[in-house]
């Protein structure tokens, strides 16, 4: 335990910034509870939606460098299957004293809260609201982070919905991502997640034929995270309600970074590829020698310093 | 030849020759080397308009892969031809380690697939390399002459009997641990045959080093879709949340040494 | 010459599809002879507004890997001091066959109308519109590639002020970027370059501060390719008119990729820090290699052949 | 002290170290080094809150700026005390390349900063030094202790004459061809000064290798900022459209040789 790296997010207490981000080892009670236990400080489950859903076909994922292209395509089990592999894990995740954040999507703004209050009886510390998923729209038409209206309207479901902790989860492809975050904020969003990954594709010349599947994907990992960090300080400047900064952290130096453009939390998914599960408490302590380093008492005095 | 670094991205190769192991199986031969793979590593293989799944490593230099054709992917690979491309990404995960001089080396099916390059590198080291092939019959059979003709000594299982051994691989492993009293087993096969191999090896106090399959997706250990269902961890003693494309295929015991 | 790699432009000749992107090695005539002598088939001038403007205090760019942020700010003499420099790199390109594009800004619809009729005085062969400068915005107001409506009123003010060919460059960062290109295309644009820079930012975790002294800029180069073959891919299907496919093209396998996304042309700008001017020629031979290797007779055997 | 990688970042150094060098220059040492720096390369140095602006690398190892107090960016590097942190990204441009034996270094003003690790180049291979140093008066000159203790000879050139040759340094110069035959002139410092080095090098078929000063913006190549005018190139000889980021900051010519 490190005293340093210590910080309470919507009143609840984590042993560090580091969130396993959406999407990424969050599928089952025994992934989630080893993410805990190689160190992050909270854990976001897989997205779920109402229905089960296999995702796409391989290929789905392609990682060079720190970077990564994936169309997984929201692979869950629909969201009564999903409650039960919930209520494991925050059970697991409890005797560890680490947070659980249960990520939903849906086809519609209703449909969300539905989603929402299903998953709300796992009883987890905060519900992700992701409306940002760029490798759906062809399957469940635009993202809801599209527009303040559409926006507006998801959270209005899920806040009517369930009393625990919303965070909406927000797309970095849009020209106006302050006014959205205002317009959820505005219909008591709790928390604002950014950034999910960033409409993308590869093509391969010699097979003439887009890598994935999908043939679209979303970009994660180092490519995005001066777009996240980007996004993350015009967020911290525009609303007053904490942020989940994601994009491209993978190292003590990039959640500061993270953590000095206005982010309370930090969420980390890319990285898991080179280095691991084990990547949090890597990350963890790389952040704990900085501030040591440099004389930073707590997060809290280093957060929002590059603003 | 070239050597190729994947850096993460697929890659087109091509076909340089194609070998027939039996009815249903061909070893591709492909223009190009994964200098630094390591046996027991996989690569994910795609074919543009078909799709994309793991195969074995069955040799590095030059790369090969030996496929059973048993369904789309498989089927179609199978029956590439001189010429024709294949694109890989990897080597991914991670692979066997010899331990010791004595290898015992089992395979069930086409988990004989990965065995000719470890015995290759075993014998290479000058160890000493026993094998037991399992298949359901003869002409099911994989590597027997490849690994005789490299100098390991085979021993074959087949179910209906038609060679060797009756019965399943693993009883005739049993045996052969009593008769060899090797310094480590290395298993690649079935889920069931591996499971039955854990159990016996921490039996005799044998490390083991037993590669398993899942259902590969992302290949580097993002999606989860490989995780090793939290029983059959428990059963052969790995820690739950154990993902084949990360911390496997290969997972090493010590054998409670 | 490589007869492979001729191709035709919306009328104009060029001998490779490889065309310096707006804003990098397009300050000055000799410069830009300089780009087309080493072997470029096509020059685009960095945008000129209706007033001189020094841009942004340094620093203003950084570099790493094949990746690219800057904040240039859009530096510029003014249209006036622009026009005769114009007119002797046109004087100079004619010499050498290799089209110039002339590329302008402004801050209202009305005012791109107005740079756009004195640029047409040096008679280059294709206006491009920068409606998508992300340095810019907090000088002259929200990008106008923003949305349809904006994008749509500069293109008729400058396709009624010029009746030279005209593309309009686009911003990635829209959720519905076919939708605006169809509505600048329903405006009269010959053409649509995509894509402009990525907004993003550094942040120094040791001086806590963003690197850039605009504090955000545009990310280029590397990180940003596979952003870019999306927004070409995604545009070939939604409109008729050539693509000037530009982001992250540093070899000639990209150039195949964006071309087999859909692209007519390549911009190539942020490859010119690691290969030099020179980068031009050397992408160009790649390309011909590439496609002499798979057999395809010409650029449009390849072009959109991952569509 | 380690080396470090920049890969095109700026990252921070912090200052080891403060010298004296006349009334206006200090050279910074700094902690850590750039192995691969050649002389004649320079870095960008930034400041936050206040800027960033080009320097020549002073040294390599350890890293070393020597800056001369004119305004806002040199004004505060030159009084930073040791603790305090600088931010550099490079090394950048192209620098100089020893050639034969006999070798005349030629500095202006701050111009003299790259000489000294271009000297100790120079030197270590085995060569002859022989330096010309330009300043407005005494008390501006830079370097020529540094010069001499390392083994390399040098003649002073004041605009006033309050040291050593009255005149400008091209004068001396020119003489010091004339006498001392060297195999190639390397120079830095004003525009002026090397517009009339290339003439007199030209004029006398002597290999020159000029550094040219540009407003460095992007410093890597893109923006066009530091293209030296087309007339200079014209002038000295250089293919228009030469960047002194990319192409230079050192210029080379054969000498019509
Ligand atoms: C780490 C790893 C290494 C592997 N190495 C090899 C290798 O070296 N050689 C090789 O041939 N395969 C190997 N496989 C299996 C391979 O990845 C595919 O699963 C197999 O080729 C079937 O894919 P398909 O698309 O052809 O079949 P599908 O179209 O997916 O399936 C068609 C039919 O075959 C059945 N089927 C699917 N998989 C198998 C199987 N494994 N055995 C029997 N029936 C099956 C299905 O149930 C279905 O009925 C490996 C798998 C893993 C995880
Ligand atoms: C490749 C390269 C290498 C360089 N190496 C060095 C070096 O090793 N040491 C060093 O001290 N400088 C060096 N310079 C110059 C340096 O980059 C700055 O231009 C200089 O330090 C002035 O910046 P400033 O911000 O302090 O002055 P500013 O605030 O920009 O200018 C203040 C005043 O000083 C005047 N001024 C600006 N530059 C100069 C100058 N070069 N000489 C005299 N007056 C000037 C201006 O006209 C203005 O009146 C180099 C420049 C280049 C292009
Ligand atoms: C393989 C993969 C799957 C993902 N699945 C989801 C998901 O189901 N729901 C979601 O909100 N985000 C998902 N994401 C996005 C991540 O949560 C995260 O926002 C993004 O990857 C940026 O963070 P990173 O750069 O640290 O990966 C996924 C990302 C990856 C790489
Ligand atoms: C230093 C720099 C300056 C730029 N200036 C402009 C500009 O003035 N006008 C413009 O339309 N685009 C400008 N751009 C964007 C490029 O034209 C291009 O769209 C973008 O960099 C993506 O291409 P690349 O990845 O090949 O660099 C600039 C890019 C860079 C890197
Ligand atoms: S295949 Fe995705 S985690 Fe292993
Ligand atoms: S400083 Fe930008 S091109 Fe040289």
């Amino acid at each position: 335990m490190d005293e340093l790296l210590e910080t309470t997010f919507l009143g609840i207490g984590l042993k560090n910034p580091l969130v396993v981000a959406s999407g990424v080892l969050g599928t089952s009670a025994s992934l989630m509870e080893r993410a805990a236990r190689e160190g992050a400080g909270a854990v976001t489950s897989k997205s779920t939606g109402s229905e089960a859903w296999a995702g796409h076909a391989n290929p789905v994922t392609l990682a060079w460098g720190n970077s990564v292209i994936n169309a997984i395509g929201l692979t869950n089990p629909g969201c009564q299957e999903e409650l039960p592999i919930l209520v494991e894990t925050k059970r697991r995740l409890n005797a560890l004293e680490v947070p659980l954040f249960a990520s939903i999507f849906a086809s519609t703004a209703m449909e969300f809260g539905e989603v929402a209050r299903v998953i709300a009886q796992a009883e987890p510390d905060l519900i992700e609201v992701n409306i940002s998923c760029p490798n759906v729209a062809s399957d469940f038409g635009e993202p809801f982070s599209a527009n303040c209206a559409s926006a507006a309207a998801v959270t209005r479901s899920v806040r009517s919905a369930v009393s625990i902790p919303i965070s909406i989860k927000l797309a970095p492809n849009v020209p106006n991502l302050a006014q959205i975050a205002q317009a959820v904020v505005a219909e008591g969003a709790d928390a604002i997640t950014a950034i999910n990954t960033v409409p993308a594709m590869l093509i391969d010349a010699y097979a003439s034929r887009p890598v994935l599947k999908n043939k679209t994907g979303g970009l994660s990992g180092a490519a995005i995270k001066p777009i996240a960090l980007r996004a993350v300080w015009e967020l911290a400047q525009a609303i007053s309600v904490p942020i989940i900064g994601t994009g491209g952290v993978a190292s003590g130096l990039d959640a500061a970074e993270m953590i000095m453009a206005g982010a309370s939390l930090v969420g980390v998914g890319s990285a898991v590829v080179n280095g691991g599960p084990a990547v949090f408490r890597q990350i963890a302590q790389e952040l704990s020698e900085f501030m040591q380093q440099e004389g930073y008492q707590s997060l809290e005095e280093m957060r929002g310093k590059a603003l | 030849m070239e050597d190729r670094d994947l850096g993460g991205l697929m890659q087109a190769f091509e076909v340089a020759n194609v070998i027939t192991e039996n009815s249903s199986t061909r070893t591709l031969l492909l223009k190009g080397r994964l200098e630094s793979a390591q046996p027991g590593q996989f690569v994910m293989v795609w074919l543009p308009e078909v799709g994309e799944k793991p195969y074995s490593i069955a040799s590095a230099v030059p790369l090969a892969l030996t496929v059973s054709s048993v369904g789309t992917v498989s089927g179609k690979l199978a029956h590439l031809q001189p010429g024709e491309r294949v694109w890989i990404r990897g080597p991914l995960g991670k692979g066997f380690r010899l331990m010791g001089e004595k290898h015992l080396l089992v395979g069930g099916g086409y988990g004989a697939a990965p065995l000719a390059f470890l015995a290759k590198s075993a014998l290479k080291q000058g160890g000493q390399v026993k094998v037991c092939l399992g298949a359901k019959s003869e002409a099911d059979l994989l590597m027997e002459r490849r690994l005789v003709d490299m100098g390991s000594q085979v021993w074959v299982a087949t179910e209906d009997g038609s060679k060797g051994f009756q019965g399943l691989v693993t009883s005739l492993t049993e045996q052969m641990i009593l008769e060899e009293r090797p310094d480590c087993v290395y298993a690649c096969g079935p889920t069931g045959m591996l499971v039955a191999l854990a159990e016996v090896c921490k039996r005799y106090q044998l490390p083991a080093q037993l590669s398993f399959e899942g259902i590969m997706r992302c290949g580097v250990g993002l999606c989860g879709s490989c995780e090793l269902l939290e029983e059959i961890c428990k059963q052969v003693g790995l820690p739950s949340g154990w993902l084949a494309c990360h911390d496997g295929p290969v997972a090493r015991f010590d054998g409670g040494r």
